[in-house]
């Protein structure tokens, strides 16, 4: 009886595998289809857990999203980093060399007890669109808008705010995509190199004397950087000092030396943007 | 009021103030002893000033050059020296070159009498140049150049020439007085366009609101003799918009991203047709244009024939000053209009009007995040859904926004108007706007 | 080698950093000895599962792979029902028509795919047992707390003279039930992924 | 049960997804968008009157008279996917742009648990073949309609300041559970009464 | 020579009354009316639970604003917090223990509100999800009713509210009432004097042919919610809001007379004897939540859909469904349940009620 | 083709020691199981019983919600009869067993299988709660409503009423049926 049943059992299912093989490998040798290579590949990198946690329909779907739709290659969750890895060698797409690592840096550190302002600026938080009034509602019309368009476009949360309306850029976190500097209207948001010891906090076209009476931390032109640190790569034009970060000279007398203090050095910054993230656990 | 044309969807009521100077007939501004004539007062690309520091001009001479196909030229409104170049911000915000002139020196036309020229036997091509040479673009608030806008495109034919005596903007009456002392004037500018782009039918839009201005012009049509359709339109503020008045006085729709000659229309203000009168038959640029100087803060609301170039603050000193604080000041319309902190930011040919406004009148509130309302939806005459592209903008996803139709947007401030969460929308739609335009888009 | 085992309880955790294998996850977790049951039953069947698809991964063709991995987790989901439904009847009887779904909660075809069929036998071991007990850990997470608010109990395996059960003063009377319910279920596994999410950011800024 | 009752059962009272926890994944996963989602919503429902069939099929015409019903979550699961592979392989040959719309979300199927979910809800159920089938597709609708509102809600979350830690994933869960909560008004009694 | 007081800010630069702000105090202010009723007839304790649920709302949005650094203030002020609590309160029987709306409070500030970014963010009614979640938990104290002041209580049993009366002896009922109403006159459910005063006089006067028992209802001489039995008080706010049109018509009317509709057609026939086209309108348009429902909680801004069209379509659903579960579920009640399953619908009712774009003549899909 | 074949071969293989393994793991479990239920079964039906001889199993052939039922005698006569009854539940059905004496007293209630929810429905699963249907029948009504019930036992069912109508219902309707059965 028993035995009968396991027969039974063996027949069966042994016969409803072997049809089905059967038909699904002519199934598969009549219907092929061709496919890209590269899309076969990645399937097979991908973890094919057909879980959808990448937003495409299964593994096979993101595959093809990322050969033939340029989608993100890091949104597999199951797979994590080795198959980002792989992806990346087999797309051509590969991590920067970390010591040529270029990051942004908001060259303005003006606020509401530095600097004066023109009017009442009310409305939308978005520099572009204060830019577009009058250039902004601070007397400097060169500084840091502080409306934050660059915190919302920034892919990496690398960007945020102090209670001082100050912005900054956590050079960790950031990665180099130059979003924020094509969506800063003023031009303060520039690319520096990730090692750089200093900044120049001040990106004000105006003479020093008018720079003077409106904001306290700009730059006055006054060329004692040049002086007290000749091969730290400054360079005042247009009564503005800027940095040539290819010379690698000291710079700490310039930074104690700036009557306007806006050479700041980059170890305060990460305090400061050490600060900002230890309170904000959660931002909105 | 039943059976009057109208726009069919959208639109919004807001108080319209304009008991404020209605009855205040058009005054001739005091003329001030600096002008500041901005190189940029037209859409399209500025003008190039062709005069230099220490030169002598002449009331009415040409100081700036139109480059291109749209643009303006622009004359000098007074005669005096120039004194510098300088960069100057427009009411809206933008910069722009100015020439700044130092008022002395006799003037060629004020206070003289001016003769009238006959212009019949004048062709198409000619009336243009007249047009274009003394600088005249659209008053009605898009200042376009007004030779562009009638030389009609090869192959199309006008079907409607729609005057637009709408003036749907709160506080401004600068049109209604116009169109109440100088409707045979208008009646004969009209027939000058006419006779450029001979247009099957003349029509003027005019809100009821304005009857003595229907009345006048019904008149002044008759005395002509020119078959002059004066339509009475509902009070609804976007009206004056030319895809609105289109539709309410033809019926038709301009389609979207289109011109009104798509439709066989073209659109002209009231002001533009008087001022081309005065450039046809009296041979004078556009040097001056009537502004309406109201609001809660100004002591005695007026109609001023003003100087382009003259400070607003002399304006605003001619109404009496204020009575109180303004919290704002507008230049152009309350729905429209932009706001400026600096009172001697000159006239332009675009000023419509100048409002000073109270805390009262502007009722602004704290802003919230938006409860889904819909009376932004409701209101929106192009039919968009200005909350859903405001956050699509929000999110800087600006293309989807284009998709739901963010360019049809014209920034008539309907749905601003009636927000209830006080979000500002229409800065919204600017911004996503311009960075669709600039292209630098997508987080 | 460890790596491989410890990745599952919390890195990778699948039911709240992959997210997969809800169904059961929420399904069964009403009470904590069921969560635990149904651990058990899916560690059993991913560690038979993943030991074949190893061992059998260069005899399987590509062509039936699936259903050839299906008919092996299948078996085991079999015997897991049958061994189940003989000597445990009461708690066979409230996990229901989950125990048989077991053969497509997505972990298991996952880990077959994933790494089971591209690595040695003993890795696989781990890795399911990782991959398991890390299921476990989420189900007896989540079960804990839709028991203690939805029934006002803790429901463990009977010993001696202990019933199993122990009650939560304050909420046996009136348990929030809806935390019963499919909606709790939902609720809590948003609320508790939230939760973690935000340690982790905590974690990740910190560092 | 009549036909229209088996409908609104699996539609309304017992939606697999609101009430019976079955296909989670895919309703979490593939649910960010709307096409994606009408996608795997149509998928699953043609997977399900597939699978409903032929597990009916098999059932009856194998299992039960061979005395074999051990077997039967194996050989329903078996049956269940190669069909699915074999129907992914013709309508990518026959149609790229139904595999396009449809396909590429079959290989996910395979591992739903609404799936072999229905076929054994069936056999509990006692279903005779044609109520089988109508049970699987209105399940199905039911998957639709649940996954279709999920996205909708999604996509309008894209533009709402949803607070960091419940972006994503937990916002989903959490409106499946509010989706949930409003699903209970659909109770047994609301169908028996209404039906008579 | 700049003025550093004058406002720059975007076109237009000035705007019509109403605020958020106003708005939602304004509502509030309009349900005052019918919570005092509630307060008069339920006893003073009643004041307690819709402090209970206020205060807890207001504090759990405070909670929310802190955590996630938003200007407290602010926040309060809006108001949506008070009138989420308010609303809650209304909805909860005068016995209920205190525990249960403050954790309705706090579930829907919390959970339905804030998880979705605050006012504005949640697709879901946040106090009737609110009122759901608790229900669902606590069926029994959910559903046991206090007789009002005004009416005298004949005994336990018909400490229940008319729709639930009706509900649980319906079906064995063979008697002769052709109408809700007066199968509750005939079965012995209370009445105050007023009601039969103003019933007989309507009758004899008016040539009206109603039973007793309505004018209760329309009073609010009705044991239920504390803040939903007063129909006619609430009907009086609601005036004022549609006079300065705060709610607009489109949802109340077209939830109530679809509801309305499907009542007459077909809740004559749950009874033996009963035919179609009897239904007793009146009679459900007075009990449960009905009117709270439709005009202060259907009309929710934020969870309602943003077009004309899409606020039909919305209110149909809504007297659609809150017929079907009323009539044939198993809860009493419907409205509720109906509104929140219409609240998963609208984003889905929004994209497909998109407003004609002017001068767009085939109407492109929008995403 | 050779190819092909392997393919089938291999999932067959698979597939066939598969069957096997289930098979005897199957020849092992299902005697226990088998075992298991009838003695639930025998468990429930000799509590019904009280102590009467329980006869054979009838099933009902028509499509009424009686499913089938088993005499109960004392000696020759029939005493009574123990019912099997699907009732209509909150969530579902409710598989209740019944004894009825011949009188239509109702003797014992045991429910054997339901989805009702645990805390309202399900209480109906303890002994205690069928208390309020024992000895109702035979003269006074079976309670198919709260309102035959008294204050205190209508407070016990609040928020589950649809289980305990249910349930009252099937027993009105076994108790109908017992008295057909006593009428042949
Ligand atoms: C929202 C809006 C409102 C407008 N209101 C008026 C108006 O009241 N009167 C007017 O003449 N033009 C108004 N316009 C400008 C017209 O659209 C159109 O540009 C003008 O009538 C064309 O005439 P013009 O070129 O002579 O100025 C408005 C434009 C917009 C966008
Ligand atoms: C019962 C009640 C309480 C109120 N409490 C407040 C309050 O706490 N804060 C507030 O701003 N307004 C409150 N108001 C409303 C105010 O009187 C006023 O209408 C509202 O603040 C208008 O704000 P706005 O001037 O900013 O538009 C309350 C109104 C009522 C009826
Ligand atoms: C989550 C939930 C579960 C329920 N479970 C049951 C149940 O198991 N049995 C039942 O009769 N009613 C159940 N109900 C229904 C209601 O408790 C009941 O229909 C309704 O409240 C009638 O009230 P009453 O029992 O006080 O008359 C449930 C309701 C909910 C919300
Ligand atoms: C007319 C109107 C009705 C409202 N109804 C409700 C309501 O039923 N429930 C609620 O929680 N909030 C209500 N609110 C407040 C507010 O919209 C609600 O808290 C938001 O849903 C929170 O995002 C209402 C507001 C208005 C203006
Ligand atoms: S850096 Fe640029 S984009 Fe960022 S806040 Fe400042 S102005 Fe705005
Ligand atoms: S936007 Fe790009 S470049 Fe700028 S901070 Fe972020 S990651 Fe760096
Ligand atoms: S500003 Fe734009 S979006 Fe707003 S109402 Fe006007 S046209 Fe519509
Ligand atoms: S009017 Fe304002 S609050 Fe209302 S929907 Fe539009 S944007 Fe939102
Ligand atoms: S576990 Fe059910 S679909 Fe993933």
């Amino acid at each position: 009886m028993i035995i009968i049943k396991i027969f039974y059992a063996f027949i069966s299912v042994t016969l409803m595998g072997g049809i089905l093989g059967i038909g699904l490998a002519i199934a598969a040798r009549l219907l092929a289809v061709k496919k890209d290579e590269r899309v076969a590949d990645i399937e097979e990198i991908l973890p094919g857990a057909n879980c959808g946690a990448c937003g495409f329909p299964g593994c096979s779907g993101y595959a093809d999203g990322i050969v033939n739709e340029d989608a993100d290659i890091t949104l597999c969750s199951p797979g994590g980093s080795k198959v980002l890895a792989k992806i990346a060698e087999l797309m051509g797409k590969e991590a920067s060399d970390p010591g040529q690592k270029m990051v942004a840096q908001v060259h303005c550190r003006g606020n509401r007890d530095t600097s004066t302002y023109t009017y009442n600026y009310e409305g939308l938080n978005d520099c572009n669109a204060m830019q577009a009034m009058y250039k902004g509602d601070k007397d400097c019309k060169y500084g840091c808008l502080a409306g934050g368009s660059c915190i919302k476009v920034c892919p990496v949360d690398a960007i945020s705010r102090d209670e001082k309306n100050r912005i900054w850029v956590n050079k960790d976190l950031c990665i180099s995509c130059e979003k924020c500097v094509v969506v800063c209207p003023t031009g303060v948001m520039q690319m520096i190199p990730y090692g750089s010891d200093a900044i120049v906090a001040c990106n004000s076209l105006d003479k020093g004397g008018k720079v003077k009476k409106y904001c306290s931390v700009g730059c006055i032109g006054c060329k004692i950087c040049e002086k007290k640190s000749p091969d730290g790569g400054f360079v005042v034009e247009n009564f503005l000092a800027t940095i040539d970060y290819d010379q690698k000279g000291d710079r700490t007398g310039a930074m104690k030396g700036c009557p306007a203090k806006c050479i700041i050095s980059a170890e305060n910054a990460s305090l400061e943007i050490k600060k900002i993230e230890d309170k904000q656990k959660v931002n909105e | 009021m039943k059976g009057l044309k109208t726009f069919n969807r959208g639109g919004v009521h807001p108080p319209g103030k304009k008991y404020l100077s209605e009855n205040k007939p058009i005054k001739n501004a005091v003329i001030s002893d600096l002008s500041v004539i901005a190189m940029s007062q037209h859409l399209g690309s500025p003008a190039e000033s062709i005069v230099n520091p220490g030169d002598i001009v002449r009331e009415g001479m040409l100081i700036g050059k139109s480059t291109g196909f749209i643009s303006g030229n622009i004359h000098s409104p007074v005669p005096g020296t120039v004194k510098e170049i300088s960069d100057i911000y427009l009411p809206n915000g933008m910069t722009s070159k100015a020439v700044v002139i130092e008022m002395e020196g006799e003037f060629d036309r004020l206070g003289k009498e001016s003769i009238e020229t006959n212009w019949e036997h004048l062709s198409g091509k000619e009336l243009i140049e007249i047009i274009n040479s003394n600088g005249i673009v659209g008053l009605g608030g898009a200042t376009f150049p007004a030779n562009v806008k009638f030389t009609l495109p090869k192959g199309k034919k006008a079907e409607y020439l729609v005057i637009n005596g709408v003036e749907c903007e709160p506080y401004l009456t600068a049109d209604h007085r116009l169109m109440l002392e100088k409707a045979d004037q208008i009646i004969e500018g009209i027939k000058i366009i006419a006779s450029i782009i001979k247009p099957e039918k003349l029509v003027i839009g005019i809100e009821i609101n304005k009857e003595n201005a229907i009345e006048s012009l019904k008149e002044a049509a008759l005395r002509a003799d020119l078959p002059l359709d004066v339509v009475s339109l509902k009070v609804k503020y976007p009206q004056g918009d030319e895809k609105q008045l289109l539709k309410a006085v033809t019926g038709k729709e301009v389609p979207s991203g289109a011109l009104p000659m798509e439709i066989g229309c073209v659109v002209s203000n009231v002001g533009t047709v008087n001022a081309i009168y005065e450039a046809v038959v009296l041979g004078k640029p556009l040097i001056e244009r009537v502004i309406t100087v109201s609001g809660g803060a100004i002591k005695n609301p007026q109609n001023l024939k003003a100087r382009i170039g003259t400070p607003i603050r002399s304006l605003i000193e001619e109404c009496g000053g204020f009575t109180e604080e303004p919290v704002k000041v507008v230049v152009g319309g309350p729905m429209m209009g932009f706001t400026i902190y600096d009172l001697d930011t000159p006239v332009t040919k675009g000023t419509s009007g100048i409002l000073a406004l109270t805390s009262r009148e502007v009722r602004g509130a704290a802003q919230t995040a938006c409860i889904s309302c819909g009376r932004c939806i409701a209101a929106c005459p192009m039919g968009l859904n200005p909350t859903t592209l405001f956050k699509y903008i929000d999110h800087t996803e600006y293309d989807s926004a284009e998709n739901i139709g963010l360019m049809d947007c014209k920034e008539c401030g309907s749905c601003g108007y009636v927000c209830l969460a006080r979000i500002p929308l229409i800065q919204g739609m600017r911004l996503g706007k311009r960075m669709l335009r600039t292209k630098k888009v997508k987080a | 080698m460890l790596k491989e085992f410890t990745k599952g309880l919390i890195k990778e955790n699948p039911v709240f950093i992959i997210v997969l294998g809800l169904c059961p996850a929420l399904g069964v977790s009403t009470k904590v000895i069921n969560s635990l049951g149904m651990g058990a039953g899916v560690i059993f069947v991913l560690l038979g599962s993943n030991i074949f698809v190893s061992l059998l991964k260069n005899f399987i063709p590509e062509k039936v792979r699936i259903p050839a991995y299906i008919v092996i987790i299948a078996s085991f989901v079999t015997i897991v029902e049958m061994v189940m439904e003989a000597f445990l009847p009461a708690l066979y009887d409230s996990l229901g028509v989950f125990v048989p779904l077991i053969v497509v909660n997505c972990i298991i075809l996952g880990r077959a795919e994933a790494f089971a069929n591209k690595n040695t036998v003993k890795a696989s071991i781990l890795d399911a047992l990782g991959m398991g007990l890390g299921f476990t850990l989420a189900l007896v997470i989540i079960a804990l707390v839709r028991e203690v608010f939805g029934l006002g109990t803790i429901t463990l395996f009977p010993m001696g003279s202990f019933n199993g059960v122990i009650e939560i003063p304050g909420l046996i009377d009136s348990p929030v039930r809806v935390f019963g319910l499919a909606a709790g279920a939902l609720l809590v596994m948003g609320l508790l992924k939230a939760l973690f999410t935000w340690i982790e950011d905590i974690r990740r800024v910190k560092q | 049960m009549s036909y229209i009752g088996i409908i609104i059962t699996f539609v309304f009272i017992n939606n697999f997804i609101l009430t019976q926890f079955l296909g989670l994944c895919p309703f979490i996963g593939v649910s960010k968008n709307v096409e994606s989602a009408v996608g795997m919503g149509f998928a699953v429902t043609f997977v399900m009157a597939l699978a409903s069939i032929s597990s009916w099929v098999i059932y009856h015409y194998v299992l039960v008279p061979l005395d074999i019903v051990f077997l039967q979550t194996i050989s329903f699961i078996l049956v269940i996917a190669a069909l699915v592979q074999f129907v992914e392989l013709v309508i990518q040959k026959i149609s790229p742009a139904l595999y396009k719309a449809l396909g590429i979300f079959l290989p996910l199927i395979t591992t739903n648990c609404a799936v072999l979910g229905i076929a054994l809800i069936n056999v509990r159920n006692d279903y005779n073949a044609l109520e089988s089938f109508i049970a699987g597709i209105a399940a199905g609708l039911g998957f639709l309609l649940a996954i279709l509102l999920m996205s909708t809600i999604r996509v309008k979350l894209d533009t709402e300041w949803v607070p960091k830690p419940f972006r994503g994933i937990p916002i989903a869960f959490i409106t499946g559970g509010l989706m949930a909560l409003a699903f209970m008004a659909f109770d047994n009694a609301l169908l028996k009464n209404l039906l008579g | 020579m700049s003025n550093n007081n004058l406002i720059i800010e975007s076109s237009p630069q000035i705007k019509q009354f109403d605020s958020t702000r106003s708005v939602m105090w304004a509502v509030s202010l309009c349900l005052l009316p019918a919570g005092v009723w509630g307060v008069w007839i339920f006893g003073l304790r009643v004041l307690g639970v819709l402090i209970a649920s206020i205060i807890s709302a207001v504090v759990a949005e405070a909670a929310m604003a802190y955590l996630l650094k938003k200007n407290i203030l602010n926040i309060l002020k809006d108001g949506s917090a008070f009138l989420t609590g308010l609303l809650i309160g209304f909805n909860m029987p005068p016995s209920i223990p205190y525990y249960i709306p403050i954790v309705a409070s706090v579930f829907a500030i919390m959970v339905v509100k804030w998880t979705f970014g605050g006012l504005g963010g949640n697709f879901m009614n946040p106090a009737l999800a609110g009122r759901v979640f608790v229900f669902f938990s606590w069926t029994g104290p959910m559903t046991k009713w206090t007789m009002p002041k005004t009416l005298e209580t004949v005994d336990a049993i018909t400490n229940a509210t008319p729709l639930g009366y009706l509900k649980s002896g319906l079906l064995e009922y063979t008697g002769s009432a052709d109408s809700a109403a007066r199968y509750l006159v005939e079965t012995g459910y209370p009445h105050t004097n007023i009601d039969t005063g103003i019933t007989a006089w309507l009758n004899t006067h008016m040539g009206f042919s109603l039973s007793d028992g309505y004018i209760d209802m329309f009073l609010g001489n009705i044991p239920g919610s504390l803040g939903e039995v007063s129909v006619v008080l609430l009907l009086l706010g609601s005036i004022y809001l549609f006079v300065r049109k705060i709610i607009t018509w489109e949802i109340p009317v077209s939830y109530i007379a679809s509801f309305g509709l499907l009542i007459w057609i077909f809740a004559g026939t749950r009874y033996s004897g009963g035919t179609y086209f009897t239904g007793d309108v009146l009679f459900h348009l007075f009990t449960g939540g009905l009117v709270l429902g439709a005009l202060y909680m259907a009309t929710d801004m934020v969870t309602s859909p943003t077009t004309r069209l899409g606020m039909i379509i919305f209110g149909v659903g809504a007297g659609v469904l809150t017929f079907l579960i009323r009539i044939y579920g198993s809860f009493p009640e419907g409205v509720s349940l109906a509104i929140i399953l219409m609240n998963i619908f609208v984003p889905m009712i929004d994209q497909y009620t998109q407003p004609k774009r002017f001068g767009v003549q085939v109407k492109k899909e929008v995403k | 083709m050779k190819e092909v074949m392997k393919i089938g071969g291999k999932l067959a293989a698979i597939c066939a020691i598969a069957a096997i393994a289930l098979g005897v793991v199957n020849a092992i479990t299902e005697p226990i199981i088998l075992a298991a239920r009838a003695e639930k079964l025998r468990l429930a039906l000799s509590e019904l019983s009280a102590g009467l001889e329980i006869g054979e199993f009838i099933k009902t052939d028509n499509e009424s919600s009686i499913i089938g039922y088993y005499p109960l005698s004392s000696g020759e006569k029939t005493e009574a009869y123990i019912i099997n009854i699907i009732g209509d539940g909150y969530a579902g059905d409710l598989n209740l067993l019944t004894a009825i004496s011949n009188g239509g007293e109702v003797l014992s209630v045991v429910l054997m299988e339901d989805t009702e929810t645990p805390g309202l429905g399900k209480e109906a699963e303890n002994a205690s709660y069928m208390e309020k249907f024992i000895g109702t029948g035979n003269g006074s009504i079976i309670p198919s409503s709260k309102s035959h019930l008294n204050a205190k036992d209508a407070d016990s069912i609040t928020g589950a009423s649809i289980t305990f109508i249910g349930i009252g219902k099937a027993l009105n309707e076994a108790a109908g049926f017992v008295s057909q059965l006593g009428g042949m």
